[in-house]
């Protein structure tokens, strides 16, 4: 039925996909993985990402340009947001379970409704140079915009990996989810650095966001499956770690290209959510958890 | 004892309008507004009691209508056959939600149930005997009771399934199980260490929850007599069933009905008014209004009015 | 003297940790037992491991004779282990009585007036009466302190845990608290206490366990635990 | 009134509702006469509601200042459904039973227009149909009329097949959005295939709203057909055409297209600009047409739809929506009442002329003669909405009845062709 070959190029083309979907992923990967914040406006902030690029690159300004002109924007978002959800959530800590996960819920609807009620329910496209057209390497052709993923998501992923590594603030961030105590030892505020992290994930996201509009067209409701893919990959990955973000990510997107080329992409959506659920089942601290 | 006596006045109240000569609007509508009484309640018995939050709640309205409309077309089952297997089998989906993600924390639950939503729609989608993408047209029996319309007798059921739940709620809100809810949203590790078997009493909420949402989804193919995924599988439903309880205030059976009742009717009127898209927008806005101004719902601020005008 | 809790050699792993590495424990009936160590060295994780909060360790635990060791937290309440928490967990939800009621119902499996009655009694005797229909999330630090015992006391236990349910208080809240356990202990319950205030412990236990780095480094009298050099480096460093 | 309806709900005879009409019509002499609907104006249907409810309001104005129906103001009633079925049935009963309106104009689409059926057929109501597909065929409702061009799934990919047949195409693949619309074009091309030699090389669905097609055209390219058959959302068009350009299809491919939902709206025409060049697909109207009063629609559409931010050419809906207008007027002024039974009875025996011709129907209240047509894009601009309007953008290649010019083939040829 299917040949060896078009098993091949679908595997070739799971693996960009897949860097793809870890990009979008790494905010997450940081906001609930690292700080454990119910993040599931994560995916509508995306979307938001996006929206925000195609805005601007109708002035003609390239889509990745874009996305790193909203970075600072989307970071100052993100602090507001933590500061919010701290002030109103954890310092109470009112039952942040409930709550906190209404609240952003809510805040997510109220974003893709937004969305709807500026643009309509259309898909928006970017173009560039690099949309449209693709590499060809012998049999194998290679859209570029997918290319550019690939590039931004490594990018990404290396960035944030030093960055938790090498840098003061980004090792107490990888700390502040383990043990606040040891951080105040430390001599660093806590909640500080959460708002530091917070910020660093949402600004990632306008980024991400750019990609993914540039990998394809953008539609305010799109979240909803955007939920699935990046919390699958976070979970996948096991909560917090970045190099183990980008191997998820890896997988599911290799995936999902298999089950498009076999079983046919109407079973695409299921994949996500499936690998998700599977994950939940058997192995909730994912594969390179503790 | 007095609520028994209210709730079977409610009942008569009901029946006496549903055979009443009065306009027909009144059954479309109110059969939209009760249905989310029973999903808000529903949705409050795990949420509201014990904390644990479902975003999944289409899959379990889909999982009672698709039953629903299999039980019709290969058997024809009556209606009530229709609406007792969706409910238990919306049951075994919480059941089995539960069992797979209810050790977990809170949020991972909530994750797991917004996936049983996509996978199951895909799996509808895919699934020709129910119509799959296409929706189905279904010609309602003629069989009307006692009723004038067929609408007139969905309202009435929808009526009694709308009491039904909400007894239950309230029922489980003074048990054993209830206080041992509440010991669970307050602190999982102290409830289990005064004795309370967290683990089986959230399976059973998320079952009973499940399975009332079930419930309040089956009579909808017969409502639309068509059944179509992309708006069964409508995550709006999430966004009302868990807006309506937290709106109304959690803590307490009546806070989802006072919630449902306000908004499913402002939603009911706003469609036909001023309709578009600020209809589902409502909703979310109200909810974070109170999720973060006040978190005990209309019920909290009530208790804080009586207070202050002591 | 009849033994009530043993402990045998029970290791736990966190990942690639080793919280605890063989641990030996016996505890007899209605002693006062005093269990001390730095931070992070194992007491909470064993106390997590005798209460069920963890069942995935190695090693054996037995409760009157029985083996306990894969039984769940509320299981195991129920055949007689309570314990208050480092960091009060009360149902901030419900009223001090409520509090009480809900051990009364899953242990005991009624909540009616006689139990509300009783439930008074336990809190008369730890002077929260008054504070019975207050929500509990109005509590001062020390009545919370002493609503989680109460409320351990409602399940009826056996053998209480203590997990540093003086941390934070004045000095007479101490003495406060501490008066109160030993009035449990007369009533013939077994009580582990966990603390940080060595001379609470000193003060209360008949014998005293140093963990340290997830073993026991040295059990005794207070008087010698005291002494022990090992203890010294364990608390000072070296 | 009311106990008169409720006798009739009891027996369940439509024909007796006759009866009230003239009761209700005494005292509503002078009164305006209410036509009353549910447009989606928001959600997936909402571009193409907006666009069609244009139409309506211009037949609205029109007969108004012609004074109206039989001296009677008509007053539009339009509420929205948000292009969701499960909100239509309550709308349609407060029509009735609480605006009570006259004559009822069922929503566009069948997803709104299905679970509305039953309730009409009850009220024994006559109901214009709106684009919706064979939502009748299963209620048998006698006083139901659809002024969509096509009648079974057929009608759709007919020509499209037809021009492969003669291009000498003996291979085809299918691939189509997993939505109500996209589904029955792609089985009616599924029902045409079965009864040819032709081997289906591929046929898949994927869900709705996907957006990158990649792997969807590699697996295409790799059965190599020689005829692909398209049936996707407005919203997806582009995706596609952006993977067809990268990943390519393959020589042999002879035609491309078929029933691409979208390709008649503006907006999606004009961001596929060039791409759009060499596609063959479905419509139901495009410039060159020649219907009386067309022209002179289209521009005063234009200008109203300018001013109301919606599709500015509105080829596919509006001029039908306005034939809807002009069957209600026609059938009452001929009958003089509106009495809906009587309305239902001209309409299913007469031919009615309107702006997008001729329209007769069959016992189904389908159209008897389908009129959609095949038409193959040519030359197009990039970013240039206006060039739409001029004939030759689109060229009919079937029906032979308005038939422009012939197809050109291969599809590679056909996209580079000027």
């Amino acid at each position: 039925m299917i040949s060896l070959d078009l098993l091949f190029e679908a595997v070739l083309f799971g693996i960009l996909l897949g860097c793809f979907y870890a990009a979008v992923s790494l905010g997450l990967s940081v906001a609930f993985g690292l700080l454990d914040v119910p993040y599931v406006a994560h995916p509508a902030l995306l979307i938001l990402g996006s929206y925000f690029t195609f805005l601007l690159s109708k002035t003609g300004i390239d889509p990745i340009i874009c996305g790193l002109l909203l970075m600072p924007v989307f970071y100052v978002i993100g602090i507001a947001l933590y500061r919010f959800y701290y002030e109103t959530f954890e310092r109470r800590s009112s039952d942040t379970g409930v709550r906190g996960l209404a609240f952003f819920f809510g805040i997510a609807f109220i974003i893709e409704v937004c969305l709807i009620l500026v643009f309509g329910v259309d898909q928006r496209t970017v173009s560039a140079t690099y949309i449209g057209s693709s590499l060809e390497i012998g049999e194998y052709r290679f859209p570029y915009r997918m290319l550019v993923a690939f590039g931004i998501a490594i990018f990404l992923t290396t960035l944030l990996t030093l960055y938790f590594s090498k840098t003061f603030n980004g090792r107490a961030i990888k700390a502040v989810g383990q043990d606040e105590g040891a951080l105040r030892l430390m001599g660093a505020n806590p909640v500080k650095i959460k708002q530091l992290a917070f910020g660093i994930a949402t600004a990632v996201n306008a980024l991400a966001g750019a990609m993914l509009i540039i990998v394809g067209p953008v539609e305010p409701a799109m979240d909803r499956i955007y939920i699935g893919r990046t919390f699958c990959v976070v979970v996948l990955a096991g909560l917090g770690s970045m190099s183990g973000t980008l191997v998820a990510g890896l997988i599911l997107g290799i995936a999902e290209s298999i089950v498009m080329m076999t079983l046919g992409a109407s079973w695409a959506p299921a994949v996500s959510f499936g690998l998700l659920l599977l994950m939940l089942g058997i192995r909730p601290q994912g594969l390179f958890g503790r | 004892m007095k609520y028994s006596i209210y709730a079977f006045i409610a009942l008569l109240g009901f029946l006496g309008l549903s055979l009443m000569n009065v306009n027909e609007y009144i059954f479309f509508a109110g059969f939209v507004i009760l249905q989310f009484v029973v999903l808000a309640t529903a949705w409050n018995i795990l949420g509201g009691y014990a904390g644990y939050v479902n975003f999944g709640v289409p899959a379990f309205i889909a999982v009672g209508a698709y039953t629903a409309v299999v039980l019709f077309k290969s058997i024809s089952a009556p209606l009530v056959v229709q609406i007792i297997g969706g409910g238990i089998l919306a049951g075994l989906l919480g059941l089995t939600v539960g069992l797979l993600t209810l050790k977990l924390r809170g949020i991972f639950f909530s994750i797991a149930t917004v996936a049983v939503v996509f996978i199951l729609e895909t799996v509808v989608m895919n699934w020709r005997y129910v119509g799959g993408a296409t929706g189905l047209q279904l010609t309602r029996p003629q069989d009307l009771w006692i009723f004038d319309t067929y609408t007139r007798m969905l309202f009435f059921v929808m009526a009694v399934l709308a009491i039904g739940s909400v007894s239950i709620a309230r029922y489980i809100q003074d048990s054993f199980l209830g206080r041992g809810l509440r010991a669970v949203r307050d602190s999982e590790e102290a409830a289990e260490c005064s004795g309370v078997p967290t683990l089986k009493i959230k399976l059973i909420a998320c079952t009973i929850s499940g399975a009332l949402m079930g419930i309040a989804g089956a009579p909808m193919p017969m409502y639309l007599s068509y059944i179509e995924p992309t708006a069964t599988f409508n995550l709006n439903y999430s966004i009302s069933a868990l807006g309506m309880p937290i709106i109304g205030g959690t803590s307490h059976w009546i806070g989802p009905v006072i919630g449902a009742l306000l908004l499913a009717t402002i939603q009911q009127v706003v469609t036909v008014t001023v309709s578009n898209e600020l209809n589902v927008l409502v909703v979310g806005v109200l909810l974070v209004l109170f999720v973060v101004l006040a978190p005990d719902g209309i019920l909290g601020l009530i208790k804080k009015w009586k207070q202050s005008s002591k | 003297m009849e033994t009530i809790l043993e402990v045998n050699n029970v290791v736990k792993q966190f990942g690639g940790f080793t919280a605890l590495s063989g641990v030996n424990v016996n505890v007899h009936k209605g002693e006062r037992l005093g269990l001390i160590g730095p931070n992070g060295s194992g007491k909470t994780t064993l106390i997590n491991c005798i209460s069920g909060a963890f069942t995935d360790y190695e090693g054996a635990i037995h409760f009157n004779g029985q083996d306990i060791s894969k039984l769940k937290a509320h299981e195991r309440t129920k055949r007689g282990i309570a314990r208050s928490f480092q960091i009060p967990r009360p149902f901030s939800s419900m009223t001090v009585m409520e509090n009480l009621l809900v051990p009364f119902a899953f242990v005991g499996g009624k909540d009616g007036p006689e139990q509300q009655a009783e439930a008074m009694e336990i809190l008369r005797g730890m002077g929260l009466a008054d504070k019975a229909f207050v929500q509990s999330n109005q509590l001062s630090q020390v009545e919370l302190r002493k609503m989680e015992l109460a409320r351990a006391m409602a399940a009826k236990p056996k053998l209480l845990i203590s997990d540093e349910a003086m941390a934070g208080l004045s000095g007479n809240e101490v003495d406060e608290v501490l008066e109160i356990l030993f009035d449990l202990n007369k009533l013939g319950i077994t009580i582990i206490m966990i603390e940080h205030i060595m001379q609470a412990v000193m003060k209360f236990s008949e014998r005293v366990i140093c963990l340290d780095a997830g073993k026991i480094i040295c059990e005794g009298t207070p008087e010698n635990i005291v002494k022990n050099p090992d203890v010294q480096r364990a608390y000072l460093g070296d | 009134m009311d106990k008169i309806r409720r006798k009739i709900l009891e027996t369940g005879g439509a024909g007796l509702l006759a009866a009230t009409v003239p009761t209700s019509m005494a005292f509503a002499q002078s009164a305006p006469v209410k036509i009353g609907m549910s447009m989606p104006q928001t959600g997936g249907l909402g571009a193409g509601g907006q666009a069609a409810l244009i139409g309506l309001r211009m037949w609205v104005d029109d007969v108004n200042a012609k004074g109206g129906l039989l001296g009677r103001k008509v007053e539009f009633i339009v509420y929205d459904d948000q292009s969701n079925g499960a909100n239509t049935p309550g709308i349609y009963t407060k029509l009735l039973d609480v605006d009570k309106v006259d004559i009822l104009i069922a929503p566009y689409a069948t997803n709104p227009t299905a679970p509305i059926m039953p309730l009409v057929k009850e009220r024994g109501k006559l109901l214009m149909g709106n684009f919706s597909f064979q939502v009748n065929a299963k209620v048998q409702h006698d006083m139901w009329f659809n002024n969509a061009p096509w009648n079974d799934a057929k009608g759709w990919s007919e020509g499209f097949l037809e021009a492969g047949k003669n291009a000498g195409a003996k291979s085809i693949a299918i691939f189509a959005a997993d939505a109500e619309f996209q589904q029955n074009l792609a089985n009616g091309c599924r029902e045409i295939v079965k009864n040819t030699d032709w081997n289906l090389v591929y046929d898949q669905n994927y869900p709705g709203n996907n957006t990158d097609f990649s792997s969807i055209i590699r697996s295409v390219r790799a059965a190599r057909p020689e005829v692909v058959f398209v049936a996707c959302y407005p919203n997806e068009a582009v995706a596609i055409m952006r993977s067809v350009n990268e990943i390519g299809l393959g020589s042999q491919v002879q035609i491309f297209g078929g029933g691409m939902v979208g390709l008649q709206f503006t907006p999606v025409m004009q961001s596929l600009g060039s791409l759009l060049n060499g596609v063959v697909n479905y419509n139901s109207y495009v410039p060159g047409m020649k219907f009386p009063g067309i022209e002179d629609f289209f521009k005063r559409y234009t200008e109203r739809a300018i001013a109301a931010k919606v599709d500015p050419l509105g080829f596919y809906l509006p001029p039908f929506n306005y034939a809807t207008g002009q069957m209600i007027e026609q059938a009452v002024n001929a009958t003089k009442t509106f009495d809906n039974k009587r309305l239902a009875d001209y309409l299913r025996r007469n031919e009615i002329n309107t702006i997008v011709g001729p329209i007769s129907f069959d016992k189904n209240g389908e159209r008897s003669k389908p009129r959609m047509v095949q038409a193959q894009f040519r030359n197009i601009k990039d970013n240039d909405w206006e060039q739409f309007k001029n004939p030759g953008k689109q060229v009919v290649i079937w029906p032979a009845a308005d038939k422009q010019g012939d197809v050109i083939t291969p599809f590679d040829r056909a996209r580079k062709a000027t």
